[in-house]
């Protein structure tokens, strides 16, 4: 599987039969997971209702990491081993998990405004997070700077592996400082803390984010190996005439 | 007619260079939502006082926005000859810091100052007097642009020319930003704000008045 | 704007009013340099006058001077038209500068630099392509001035001449990094321009340049 | 031994070009004190913050001169060819870029810091901890020019340079400015400090260990 | 640093050991524009290769690519010493790029640029005030980078060459902006340079340059 997305064409061919189901399979989820999470779940004790909001923030927290991890090990291996398909995926994962960042982000506020009485606090998970998002964007901006696209893939990943230091930063800030945020329940080396009844919708719900976000990325790739096809295509064309 | 047609000329040209390389505007937007973010950054512990100045860091990062640009504003042209060959024109040099100034304060000014209520939102600023700060934000930063426009061009060509701008530019900016971040800061707290806007204003008018001739007067300097 | 009678703004193919470019006494210096005292020249309508010296001699500084960038530490320059002098306004708008600078930025693009000019200095775009064709350069219009060859700056440069007809050229090494074709299209392009009554100060280092044209030779400071 | 001629050499270069034209370190120094004011005058009304927020004020000032220096780091030796004859070496551009990190926190870094406590007292803040305000900011400086030569080296020669890397060092700037203005602040109002500083020294050297490399890479991409 | 056997380092009267450039099928693309496919080049020691072409051709392009700061598009650039292929660090010190950037900010001064390359480079500082007597520049040390006339410029770039003895050379319209006593001095300094051992690549439009170099022209892309 990994072997079949070194090289482009079959890339191209594996991801166009493997898009479909990964989308089906992310539409399944979330069939079975929105409801579960957004009525059928017991409400906090708590929090009530407004609890609900977890099921959307949380799994986007968690991608908003993971994308920014997978561009990182992209940028290794377009780094390292000139990788061709390795910038292609850093630089589709790249707006994507900008916009997860970005939901969390949101989702965060709107749930802080009941629980904490505010939008928005200067703790440290909120602030890394914050950094995050502007990493994501210097990122996106750079890119956008350079038209040629060697350039810009190497220059991108430069930033992205300094920009990496952060990662641990946004997912121990819980732990290291004090945090009107609350510490990790499910990702634990001791296991989880969260009650099941709230921890399996959750986890429904991380699937399924994670489906389509794997989907989206597949998809942003395609069209990007694609639109490579074309100017190639032109660019011959020029010379032949 | 014809001085129009140069005018807008240039205007466009401007605009389309400080918005080059795709996003638009998007560049400005975030550069000026990272700046607002610095204010709380170095505030830290010292949170209960965000709210409070809210519109002062706002104004602080408008203010750094505005440096940041000027920089550049005439540098390069001087540099590339491009100067060189709007001189030699019918046209007046004035005419042409003018549109500078005015493409600046659309590509750069206008754009943060839209931000602005986001940023004060973030920071905890009640929504009822986001609009009055917004309009105080967009005001001012064309008092900043203006004034800083003469020493941007004083100093264009000149070494370190960034951080000598900012020296010459400081002084100037002083009334715009201490109007304008009293304006900002009552128009948060429901008060009235008429007063401050008005100055900040009048410091707008005042800079769009005396830039044209001493920026082109400066950069006649530097063509020798 | 004062316009001066017998000269209407932008011509195609007309022939230019009788201008003469006039320097008396001038006395040039940069820094501490003294690099010329009492120098005068005079070029006529059709005339053209070749600036030649070695390195350093100064001749980027008289052009310098004689386009109104530079002020002369001593004398004066001035234009006339017919037996008038020409206000320093009027002088600008009838004046072309060719120096090293590209004149345009990193970021711009061929086209956008042609277009502002065009309207800076009050012509129809439509002037834009047919003197980039001239020049050799038809079809580079979206390319970047930091993506350019030296040979095709220099023949941007060469293309701003043509946009804009005016009667007075200060050209400085115009065949400076040009190729076989582009010496001859400089070459053309100075008679054309004496032809139609137009004047030019044309710096170079090239053995060979201009037909029949007065020569000034700068010495070099000791 | 070559190596470290090579080193000193660009170094004592980058020192006289940063202090060229007279007045070494006053220019920088000009503005900092010129910034350090700048920021009660916003706070305006909320005067009674200044003191309170004067070390993130103070901070904040080393910020954007940090911003404002980065801006040139290395633009300009790349517009005018002088990279390319430092890459044509068998020093490697690593070195060049630490030589020029360094030289920036001596040139602008160093004078900034050394000038705290006088912008402090000021801002009325209590003359006993200003020490230690001075220290933080030195260190904070060098984590500002290591981490920023990243970006500054990233950004170079790009279209809008001066905004891009702002945008780019935003986020890198984030950590040492958070710990540096808290290890400032508590300074001030006598508490311990050493923790925050400590994190702060932390930033710093993993930022010159990261910097060299990262700054050479980019270079050499932008040679091509 | 590991040094190849035979090559000391600078040298002042001695010879390079034999040095030799060699391209293989190189590409070269700027932007979507095709430059040049499978062009392939051999200079050994002593020899020249004189680059020409119309403006745009690519002759830039090429020799930034020899100096190893583009990537080919395709191919490989190799500069082998006896047998042995060098590294590419060991490539980067054995050549000199001259190109058409000042190579020194505008707020440098001459005299400066120079003590910072030799500390760089390794080499004693003595050399820097002899390299600028042989290029015509004795005593603008302490001019600064924006105040040199174009000629100037070129020649500060010379000095560099002589700097520090390399065995390749790869200059861009070395002559371009030179005066007549320019021109020559170019052309000794490469003659010199050949006898040396040394090698060169030269893009140039002078019609007349080298004596009995090889000749690669490069064609303009449709
Ligand atoms: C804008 C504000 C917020 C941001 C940026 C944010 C960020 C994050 C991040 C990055 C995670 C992932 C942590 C990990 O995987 O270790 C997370 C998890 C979580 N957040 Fe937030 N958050 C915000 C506001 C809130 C609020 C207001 C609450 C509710 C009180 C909340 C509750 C949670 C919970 C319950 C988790 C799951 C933690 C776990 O069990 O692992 N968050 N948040
Ligand atoms: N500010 C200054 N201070 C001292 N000398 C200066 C200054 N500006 C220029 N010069 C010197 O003045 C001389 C004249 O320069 P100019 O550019 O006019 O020469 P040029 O004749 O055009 O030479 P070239 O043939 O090389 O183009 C040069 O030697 C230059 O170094
Ligand atoms: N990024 C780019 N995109 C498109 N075209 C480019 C780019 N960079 C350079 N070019 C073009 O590539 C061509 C080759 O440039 P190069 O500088 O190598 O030419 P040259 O042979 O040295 O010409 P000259 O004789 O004028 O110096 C030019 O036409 C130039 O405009
Ligand atoms: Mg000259
Ligand atoms: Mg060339």
């Amino acid at each position: 599987m990994i072997s079949g997305f070194a090289n482009p064409e079959r890339f191209m061919r594996l991801s166009a039969k493997l898009l479909p189901w990964i989308s089906g399979v992310a539409v399944a989820l979330f069939a079975v997971g929105l409801p579960w999470a957004l009525y059928f779940a017991p409400p906090d004790y708590q929090q009530h209702d407004s609890a609900r909001i977890m099921y959307v923030h949380v799994p986007a927290a968690w991608l908003a990491m993971a994308l920014y991890a997978g561009m990182a090990a992209a940028s290794v291996s377009s780094l390292v081993w000139r990788h061709a398909l390795a910038d292609v995926a850093a630089r589709a994962m790249a707006p994507i998990g900008a916009a997860f960042t970005a939901v969390c982000l949101v989702t965060g506020a709107l749930w802080g405004q009941p629980m904490w009485g505010a939008w928005w606090v200067w703790d440290a998970r909120l602030t890394s997070v914050l950094v995050l998002f502007f990493v994501y964007l210097g990122y996106l901006a750079l890119w956008a700077a350079i038209e040629d696209e060697t350039r810009a893939s190497r220059a991108a990943a430069i930033l992205c592996l300094v920009g990496a230091a952060n990662l641990p930063i946004v997912k121990f800030s819980v732990d290291w400082w004090n945090t009107l945020h609350q510490p990790a329940s499910v990702f634990r080396a001791d296991g989880p803390t969260m009650h099941p009844s709230l921890l399996h919708p959750l986890l429904v719900m991380a699937l399924a984010f994670t489906c389509a976000a794997a989907a989206l990325v597949l998809a942003e790739m395609r069209v990007f190996i694609l639109r490579r096809r074309a100017e190639s295509l032109t660019l011959r064309r020029r010379r032949a005439t | 007619m014809s001085v129009l047609t140069a005018f807008t000329g240039l205007f466009r040209r401007e605009l389309s260079l400080a918005w080059a390389g795709g996003g638009g505007a998007a560049l400005p937007a975030a550069f000026f939502l990272g700046m607002a973010a610095l204010g709380p950054f170095a505030l830290g512990e010292n949170l209960d006082v965000a709210p409070k100045a809210a519109a002062a860091i706002l104004w602080l990062a408008l203010a750094l926005a505005t440096l940041l640009a000027l920089d550049r504003m005439f540098q390069a042209d001087l540099e590339e000859g491009v100067l060189e060959q709007l001189a030699l024109s019918a046209n007046p040099l004035e005419a042409g810091a003018l549109a500078k100034i005015l493409a600046q304060w659309v590509a750069v000014g206008l754009p943060l100052a839209g931000l602005s209520p986001l940023g004060a939102l973030i920071m905890g600023a009640p929504p009822a007097g986001t609009p009055a700060l917004a309009l105080s934000l967009a005001v001012g930063s064309l008092a900043f642009f203006a004034l800083g426009a003469i020493g941007a061009a004083l100093a264009a060509g000149l070494k370190r020319a960034g951080l000598l701008i900012a020296i010459l530019v400081l002084p100037f900016l002083a009334a715009p930003l201490i109007f304008g971040a009293a304006a900002g800061a009552r128009a948060l707290s429901g008060q009235a704000f008429a007063e401050p806007l008005l100055l900040v204003a009048a410091t707008a008018l005042f800079g769009l008045a005396l830039a044209p001739p001493a920026c082109a007067a400066a950069l006649r300097l530097h063509l020798d | 704007m004062a316009r001066i009678p017998g000269y209407a703004g932008p011509m195609e193919h007309d022939v230019f009013p009788p201008h003469r470019l006039i320097a008396r006494g001038l006395g040039l210096r940069r820094g501490g340099l003294v690099l010329a005292e009492e120098l005068s020249l005079s070029v006529e309508a059709g005339g053209a006058l070749e600036l030649r010296g070695p390195n350093g001699a100064g001749k980027t500084t008289l052009l310098r001077t004689l386009a109104g960038f530079a002020r002369p530490a001593a004398g004066a320059v001035r234009l006339a038209c017919g037996e008038a002098t020409l206000e320093a306004e009027e002088r600008a708008r009838r004046t072309h500068w060719l120096g090293h600078a590209p004149g345009l930025r990193r970021e711009e693009s061929v086209g956008e630099h042609l277009t502002l000019l065009a309207d800076w200095w009050g012509v129809t775009r439509r002037r834009c392509e047919p003197a980039l064709a001239r020049v050799g350069l038809a079809g580079l219009a979206p390319r970047l001035g930091r993506m350019l060859s030296t040979g095709e700056r220099r023949r941007l440069g060469l293309a701003r001449l043509l946009l804009d007809p005016r009667p007075v050229w200060l050209l400085d090494e115009p065949a400076g990094g040009m190729d076989e074709q582009g010496r001859t299209l400089v070459m053309d392009l100075v008679e054309e321009h004496r032809r139609r009554g137009g004047l030019a100060v044309v710096a170079t280092h090239e053995p060979v340049l201009l037909m029949d044209a007065d020569q000034l030779t700068l010495e070099l400071v000791a």
